[in-house]
């Protein structure tokens, strides 16, 4: 979020990748990839590439974070050395240890966590190659894993970000728009009820371009959500 | 009675005085606690200030040294903010490495300042691609009695306001001058209560509540910063008079910063 | 019925089987299971592999950086090798730090290339003394079907095999050229399941097995590395046949490796 | 401790800030400033300014630490990372380590421990401006916060240092006579009795140095005690 | 292992120490030199100088590593930082991890663990010289302080490399061996029963060279054996 | 009978004694256990010690490594202690990280050598703020028989005395010379045992005592330093008689020094 670069990152309506506005990058999600995972999804969005796994419910380790009422959901995201230019140090960094956090939190608002007293439910997933958007990417991969381990839940929850760039109002941020724009906003909801589970913001927006921002991304999550329920819709088809 | 049966009870009577428009300490749902701002009490600091909100007390220092520049940004200073949760300041608070909560809060008061571009980073170059300004920005909070998110943001404006740069100590220049400032973020928090969200709450609000948003505006009435979190979720509605709410009821906090 | 009591009586029917020369999933005793290279899907990696052996799936990525040699070999890039065991992969797995036998594995690991001299560390000087390319392998375990040793070895292999060199981007040369690999070591691993010892054991293989063998040759024949493990032992007899074995076994490997 | 300076820190018995050889710095105390803690206590000590803050007695954590016959003291000594003029790194340093630690077993021989079985009392130091001399200025505030929290304690353990400056024993280093004196020796007793629960003692001092050092930091610690009681004074007077 | 290097490191079948290909280096044990240890060792080996101490069988901390049918055995090596040329930074490294981990799973083969559910074993082994070979001489003086401990052993472990340099396959490696030879390998063997409990290899030899460096380490671990049991019955000789 | 009823009747049985003025080895209460040091066993060392004070052994490895100077010292050398409690020496002794009395351990020798300024660091500069001898001192405790203080600040002076600065393997010098020492501090360790004052504990008396003072002299009787341990007290006459005591105990500790 530089916010004030003179690169010209739309022209005309059409931004550096060909896209217009309000368009997502393509989206392509494959259910049950992995087999020791209870469920699992293997994500491409744009040049992003993701690995889901569920595990659970199981028993809840540490014991001190076990609820007498609810699961837990522990969600971790990670991302692999070399999915960035620069390699990434391995392990939870403070970012990755917060985007986990804020996930976690995200996932017991939809997960029937009241079905399972002290148990766990583990999410972990994996960024092995990075281009922007891969928090949204991630929480959109782990749905389905969810979806996939059959873990009771309420909805999925699409996550996708809307920004601005050059002034304009713009959704899901490719790396270039990331790196030169002027905001960035991730939002997951709740498709069925409407409800805002995560809501990031960094940058600068006026209250009108909030605004716009705001339905913009709203629509991005719908548009997901028929992609994620589609590869589900295909994975239990191709394991009839 | 078990302390679970306490807390619901607790939770239920705040919900109800919550759909009333009420709260425990009196006050209305966007109303924030008394505010007070003392400035440069920290001699070894460069900037310092003690933020009161309501019970809430935290104590921020701001320490320049001189450094090298990051490779992808030569000409610019550079900037890190750390948050201690003194265990003086919660019982419940463990000494040891920080945990998920406070790291969430170090990030969110990192990225009010570091994306809205508050610091001017490229005037903390002293020399291009060889030393820089590195700011650092160290929050204690010596009572938690809530809202750590705005009273740290607060804390931390405040202590940039009120911090010089020590040119003359390192012979940089013939007089320390105060750190470029370029807008000021002030950050609202939000808690939901039941059906009702309440602006600015005290730590026995914030043990019922189930989601918060944090949303930071500038002078000029533009977004800046925004944070939800907790396992509870808001209506898109909600979000948005939220946001609303946040731009006007921010102006007792930027006041109170103004009289510094 | 416990779980230990499981245990013994899967202990029990793997041993039997093994003793008649069988498998569960139907194999031989020095048969591999089936596997399956790709290459060059992670763009922002110089080099990258996904390895499937059997139900196993190891992804592997190539960064090259330029840095400074150590000062005992001024003339020499260096090599990194770490291993994720990424908690997806297996349910036991602990998010956390590395435990002893991820140690183990990535070790073992490391040394199969290293001390083989696959990659040719003096090719990788830019400036004597000065700047050197620094291999970075790094190992993402996705699925843990048993037998990590063979698979992570075969993947770095393959990832090495299709990096190249980033001359462009960093302006060292006005091409970028392959990685330089001087030979290809294979790795075979052995488990002792009661006194039968079988070739490139499962996940639940290695629950029953007492011990562990794992034997590298290069294309040339020569043993290149040896690493036994766990609690259990083989006789001398045991050791000079499986590294025999290893010599004839590994030709599927390299032939799957020759292909991509 | 240099040691072997030609910096002139004493002249016709006048220190470099106007104190005489066995004056203490100003010593400001505060009790009762924090509204969470059980009992807490702002002092200001010449340029040093310290928080201290009491919760307890309480269930001791980790649980292998409990004693089955007492409670125990975890007293924890920080410098806030502004509190010198380079920037300290957060966390526990082994000169805190070390500081936490004895101050921990100096606080033993007075909290009643033995009237809290399994319980910890716990002390938090947080020294958010330095100028030598704070291990004693934080063991003081935490005295009086445990007074301020109504821990039983046979008494309160004021704490004062001497030290030696050009051949000259003195009262309560500053700055400077810390960095560029003979000897330091903080002490800490127990008024009533006069036993010395902490002395440490870094430099160089003779036989009769010693025995006039240790007049000395007796002498400040009972000064230090009068200013103790009135400040607690002052705070039971000001909650009636 | 460089296994490319022009430096002659035997000339005539003489070594530049002047062994010959199939010598050890001197070898000195000295069983029970330390007073709280249950067992302990002294060992040289050329110029190695290894301590070697075991406690138990005692309970298992941490409890999860508890085994409900047999002890486990908690080896750890380490380097004193003054052992090596270049100082070595104090704590268990990766290398020390692997050597410890894998030398606790060859002794669980000899120690009789079953006789001691729930037990640990703790063999803590100290470099505090090293000149090449220190795993195998660590885990020779341990077994030797196992032995003096009284710990129920089915054998003892002598533990021995061979190695290659210049072409030929010689016994126990010398530091000038170890760094510019062609391969190493560490071996330690059961003597009653020859089975192997530890074999690693690095480097490169051919078939009939890696049948003869095992043949050539067998018998050094043979030869060592009697040097272990002659430190033994010296030691039991002693306390008569 | 449970541990805890062992330990009161022991610590019963040791202050009788002590009241007596004997102790359980029958020691005077302010006798040395014997003495014993060694130098020079270790060859990769510059200095190395190993000292038997009783039933504790330490011994004590010196390493002299180039380095930078301190920004605020350019002219000194450095010297930094560690102390490893290894695991062998004492059935408590946990792996890990160090605890709370290993580092007041380290801390107390430590400062014993610094602040007496035993070592000339100035002799130690090679280039004025460039490069300067690092010492670091690394106490290896092998036998823990009680009084760890004075056995290693024992074992860090004869290793000291015993080390050479290698300026030929440097190329600083065309000789290797002994490291500058100015004075020798030789410390004293006291228990409080009931109403009695003991000198060296062993470790069976350290587990019933309630206080410790160790105070160190040089060899003009001096007092370099000083440090008060455990969750008892002493007297301010207790204290001051210690000191004289010391002043005169420490002679066999010196003789013993100067015999190596």
């Amino acid at each position: 979020m530089a916010g004030q670069t003179d690169m010209e990152l739309i022209k005309d309506g059409v931004r550096l990748d060909g896209r217009k506005p309000d368009e997502l990058r393509e989206v392509k999600i494959t259910a049950g990839v992995l087999d020791n995972a209870d469920g699992s999804c293997y994500l491409e969005w744009g040049n992003n590439k993701i690995y889901a796994g569920v595990f659970g419910p199981m028993e809840c380790h540490p014991r001190h974070k076990q609820k007498a009422d609810r699961a837990i959901v522990q969600a971790r995201y990670t991302m692999a050395p070399f999915s960035v230019n620069d390699r990434k140090r391995p392990g939870l960094d403070r970012r990755s240890s917060e985007i986990s956090y804020i996930v976690s939190q995200a996932f017991e608002k939809v997960v029937m966590v009241e079905e399972f007293p002290k148990a766990s439910i583990r999410v972990d997933m994996q960024v092995v190659e990075a281009h922007a958007g891969t928090r949204c990417a991630a929480m959109t991969a782990a749905s389905v894993a969810l979806a996939d381990a059959g873990i009771p839940m309420r909805d999925m929850i699409p996550a996708c970000a809307s920004g601005k760039v050059n002034d304009v109002v713009v959704l899901d941020l490719n790396k270039e728009e990331d790196n030169y724009g002027q905001a960035d906003l991730p939002l997951a909801i709740i498709p069925s009820t409407g409800e805002v589970v995560l809501l990031q913001l960094d940058g600068h927006l006026t209250p009108d371009q909030f605004e716009e921002a705001m339905d913009l991304a709203t629509s991005g999550c719908m548009d997901l959500y028929k992609i994620m329920r589609d590869a589900l819709d295909k994975s239990y088809g191709g394991k009839k | 009675m078990s302390s679970d049966s306490v807390s619901n009870l607790m939770k239920g009577h705040m919900e109800s005085l919550a759909a009333e428009g009420k709260r425990a300490d009196g006050r209305g749902i966007n109303e924030f606690r008394e505010v007070k701002i003392e400035t440069g009490m920290i001699n070894t600091a460069e900037g310092s200030s003690m933020v009161h909100l309501g019970k809430t007390k935290v104590l921020c220092g701001i320490k320049l040294l001189i450094g090298t520049p990051y490779g992808d940004s030569p000409g610019s200073g550079t900037m890190t903010t750390s948050t201690e949760l003194a265990p003086l300041a919660d019982q419940s608070f463990d000494p040891g490495p920080p945990r998920e909560a406070s790291i969430e809060l170090a990030r969110v008061v990192d990225r009010g300042i570091r994306e809205s571009r508050m610091i001017d980073f490229d005037a903390l170059c002293i020399e291009h691609g060889e030393r820089v300004w590195m700011v650092y920005i160290d929050l204690h909070i010596l009572d938690n009695g809530g809202n750590l998110f705005d009273c740290c943001t607060l804390a931390a404006a405040a202590a940039l306001s009120n911090a010089k740069i020590p040119n003359v100590q390192h012979g940089i220049a013939d007089e320390d001058v105060d750190l470029p400032v370029t807008c000021w973020p002030i950050s609202c928090t939000f808690g939901r209560l039941g059906d009702t969200v309440i602006l600015d709450p005290t730590s026995d609000e914030e043990s019922v509540m189930s989601a918060r948003l944090t949303v930071a505006h500038d002078e000029d009435g533009n977004i800046r910063a925004a944070q939800k979190g907790m396992n509870g979720a808001f209506t898109d509605a909600e979000v948005r008079e939220a946001v609303k709410t946040a731009r006007k009821s921010d102006n007792v906090l930027r006041e109170a910063l103004k009289g510094i």
